[in-house]
């Protein structure tokens, strides 16, 4: 981690802390992690809070600080890696399996089997697909409403890399930063939603 | 039959006989009287057996016989779409005269003959069954009334809910 | 031996109407164990149920048959005092029998 | 999109079945002490079974913590019958094509006593506060590698997973509706499942390590939902997809 890097986090840190309500704050994570034990993959490691997490775990209701969200989304904006070779678009067919398949990184899942992208859990995409979520907004006719333009193709890379980016405590998954998706299951994923072809665009 | 038979569950529950288990017991011991009376529908029973290995429909509807001719006498109930799979119930009723045979077909399983039912003069021909539906399938409900075959037949949609994972 | 059935039975208009519960596992002889062993086939395929002594359905069932079965049906007659009686055998060798009175 | 499917399988749950061997085990004297649970007290008085679902969980004095059916039913396995707690609850929960669990069992036959009754979970003692607020905590907390929190998905009205219909559990018709109906007849699974069972499947699906059967944080989730749930009519067992 480089010294700018550090010292932003710290910061960040600093300022999540000082905006946090007490009652936040009130909690004893030793009751915790003592309600938990380690399983599979699942280590008790993960009930440790980012600052992202923590600053974004209030009440129902209750906002983010808007100095926090601006830290929380360039932290976000400036963790995103885009391919080396450029190459935003891979297999749509590869990337609709990957859509329609929610295993992954549970205490129950094997980790050598690739991770799914739970697409269909929380949003619309191919209008054949009749079994999806409404958490998230409809992806149907992604591509053929949008286009290709390089500015597009790479704001919907970035949303699916960390989408904190854009929202600060955005629901979904960080599927390329918390590493759930390989870099070329993504760019699958953004080829079901970009290729005329795919059944998303038809 | 035993109390000792019953212990042989292992089970922690099977350690302690209740009252009501004791009578269970005793229910069994004319259990083993009433197995023999399913000694009439044995026959029936292995004549069906071939059936249920049958991979396509085309080949359960030759095993049985004649094609089935589609009939509005008979009225399928099954759900539109089916939360899961695993469980999707079904109901059958025949107002054709002299029903006496209900078999259920599902056209997409590996297997797609599930059920027979045989129905007796004193007893209407309605039933109501749950099967298993593997994906998105027809699902056929086959009358034989009067020694002839009908049909009806009913699509149910099975989708994924829940997380998936 | 199997777990005891649950069966309700009761007279409406000059009929018996019949709701049989299973307890039985049904298994398809397709499912596979954590560990990745087939688990093998086990489901029921002969069910007779009778009103006192007479047959009043049958069925042969193969395993696409629910888990813990269900069945409805209805016969003509009965009077409070009758049995009604379900007894299953399964692929396995296994069998059961339940009964209840009507009232 | 469900209710007809759901509607054609309310009559005949298999929940039924355990409801039976839940009847059946609360009287049977077990254990090495070899005697029924009937005397255990569910917060309504020793042996009171009717309605004592719809009003846990509880403070219960002579454990000194707050508990849910679950963990008081395991609790009272240990202290009126010998058996060990940690033997009760090391295999919680069935797995597909076995019979239920004794603390399944029971659950469901216990839960089936609250048919009709009022959900009154209490919050009168200070321990019971504390597990609600503790519990409305854990509901906002987010964390591991998907950054999910209850909330996450249960925190607003006729949002839906795939195509099942997510309870809204910050407010009350909501978190009554999913508390009225659990345990519950799973049919995906062919199992009856119970609340903690509940817990511990969201934690994992919240790709979270293994939430510990009766654990205070299980059982200060379920006082947070129950609480919220108040007012509402019980209506379990249930049965589900």
């Amino acid at each position: 981690m480089s010294a700018r890097c550090l010292v932003a986090t710290l910061s960040l840190l600093v300022l999540v802390l000082a905006t946090l309500s007490p009652t936040t704050m009130a909690g004893d994570n030793e009751s915790l992690t003592a309600s938990y034990r380690a399983k599979g993959q699942a280590g008790l490691d993960r009930l440790q809070q980012s600052e992202m997490q923590q600053a974004c775990s209030g009440p129902v209701g209750m906002e983010v600080a808007a100095d926090v969200a601006t830290k929380i989304q360039k932290a976000a904006m400036d963790g995103v890696v885009l391919p080396a070779d450029g190459k935003l678009l891979g297999q749509w067919e590869k990337g609709q399996k990957i859509a329609q398949t929610g295993t992954g990184m549970q205490s129950s899942d094997d980790p050598a089997t690739p991770n799914g992208g739970n697409c269909y859990a929380c949003h619309q995409l191919a209008p054949e697909e009749i079994s999806f979520g409404t958490l998230g907004p409809s992806l149907a006719g992604y591509g053929k409403i949008r286009g290709q333009s390089e500015a597009m193709l790479k704001y919907t890379w970035t949303r699916i890399w960390n989408s904190h980016a854009y929202s600060a405590c955005s629901h979904m998954p960080r599927f390329g930063d918390a590493k759930i998706l390989t870099e070329e299951q993504i760019r699958d994923v953004m080829a079901f939603l970009f290729d005329p072809a795919s059944p998303v665009n038809k | 039959m035993t109390v000792s038979d019953m212990n042989n569950g292992g089970h922690s529950r099977r350690e302690v006989l209740s009252r009501r288990q004791v009578l269970w017991s005793g229910a069994r011991l004319m259990g083993g009287l009433l197995l023999l009376s399913l000694a009439p529908i044995r026959a029936w029973a292995q004549a069906l057996e071939g059936m249920f290995k049958e991979r396509t429909v085309d080949d359960v509807l030759k095993a049985l016989g004649d094609k089935p001719t589609p009939s509005d006498q008979i009225v399928l109930t099954t759900p539109d779409i089916a939360e899961n799979g695993s469980v999707v119930p079904i109901t059958v009723k025949s107002s054709l005269p002299s029903t006496t045979d209900i078999y259920l077909i599902i056209e997409k399983n590996p297997n797609p003959f599930a059920a027979a039912f045989a129905i007796p003069d004193q007893t209407d021909a309605m039933i109501s069954a749950r099967v298993k539906v593997a994906q998105t399938s027809n699902v056929i409900a086959v009358v034989k009334a009067d020694g002839k075959l009908f049909s009806a037949t009913r699509e149910t949609k099975v989708t994924l809910g829940g997380c998936g994972g | 031996m199997g777990s005891p059935m649950k069966i309700r039975a009761a007279i409406k208009d000059g009929r018996t109407e019949v709701k049989v519960l299973i307890a039985h596992p049904m298994e398809t002889g397709f499912r596979k164990d954590p560990e990745g062993k087939t688990i093998p086939g086990h489901y029921i395929n002969e069910v007779v149920a009778k009103h006192n002594d007479k047959v009043v359905l049958s069925a042969v069932w193969g395993p696409a048959v629910s888990q813990n079965p269900f069945i409805q049906f209805q016969f003509v007659g009965g009077t409070p005092g009758d049995s009604v009686s379900v007894t299953w055998k399964d692929n396995q060798g296994d069998s059961r029998t339940d009964q209840v009175a009507l009232s | 999109m469900f209710s007809q499917y759901r509607e054609m399988l309310g009559e005949g749950n298999p929940a039924e079945l355990v409801e039976m061997q839940g009847e059946e085990l609360w009287s049977a004297a077990r254990g090495p002490k070899n005697k029924p649970l009937s005397a255990c007290d569910l917060g309504l008085g020793a042996g009171v079974v009717a309605g004592a679902y719809a009003s846990l969980p509880r403070y219960f004095k002579d454990a000194g913590r707050v508990m849910d059916l679950e963990t008081r039913l395991a609790w009272c396995m240990n202290d009126i019958q010998g058996l060990s707690e940690s033997a009760v609850t090391a295999r919680p929960f069935s797995v597909q094509g076995q019979t239920a669990t004794d603390l399944e069992a029971l659950t469901a036959w216990i839960a089936g006593q609250s048919r009709g009754k009022v959900i009154s979970v209490p919050q009168k003692h200070a321990k019971e506060q504390a597990a609600f607020a503790e519990g409305k905590r854990l509901f906002n907390y987010r964390a591991g590698p998907y950054d999910f929190s209850c909330a996450g998905c249960h925190s607003q009205s006729s949002k839906r997973i795939r195509l099942t219909v997510l309870p809204n559990l910050t407010t009350q018709e909501g978190a009554a509706n999913a508390y009225r109906s659990w345990p519950a007849y799973r049919v995906s699974q062919g199992a009856l499942r119970t609340m903690q069972w509940r817990m511990v499947d969201c934690a994992r699906q919240q790709r979270l390590p293994e939430l510990i059967f009766g654990s205070p944080a299980a059982v200060s989730l379920l006082t947070y939902l129950g609480a919220t749930a108040n007012g509402g009519i019980m209506d379990a067992p249930g049965i589900k997809r």
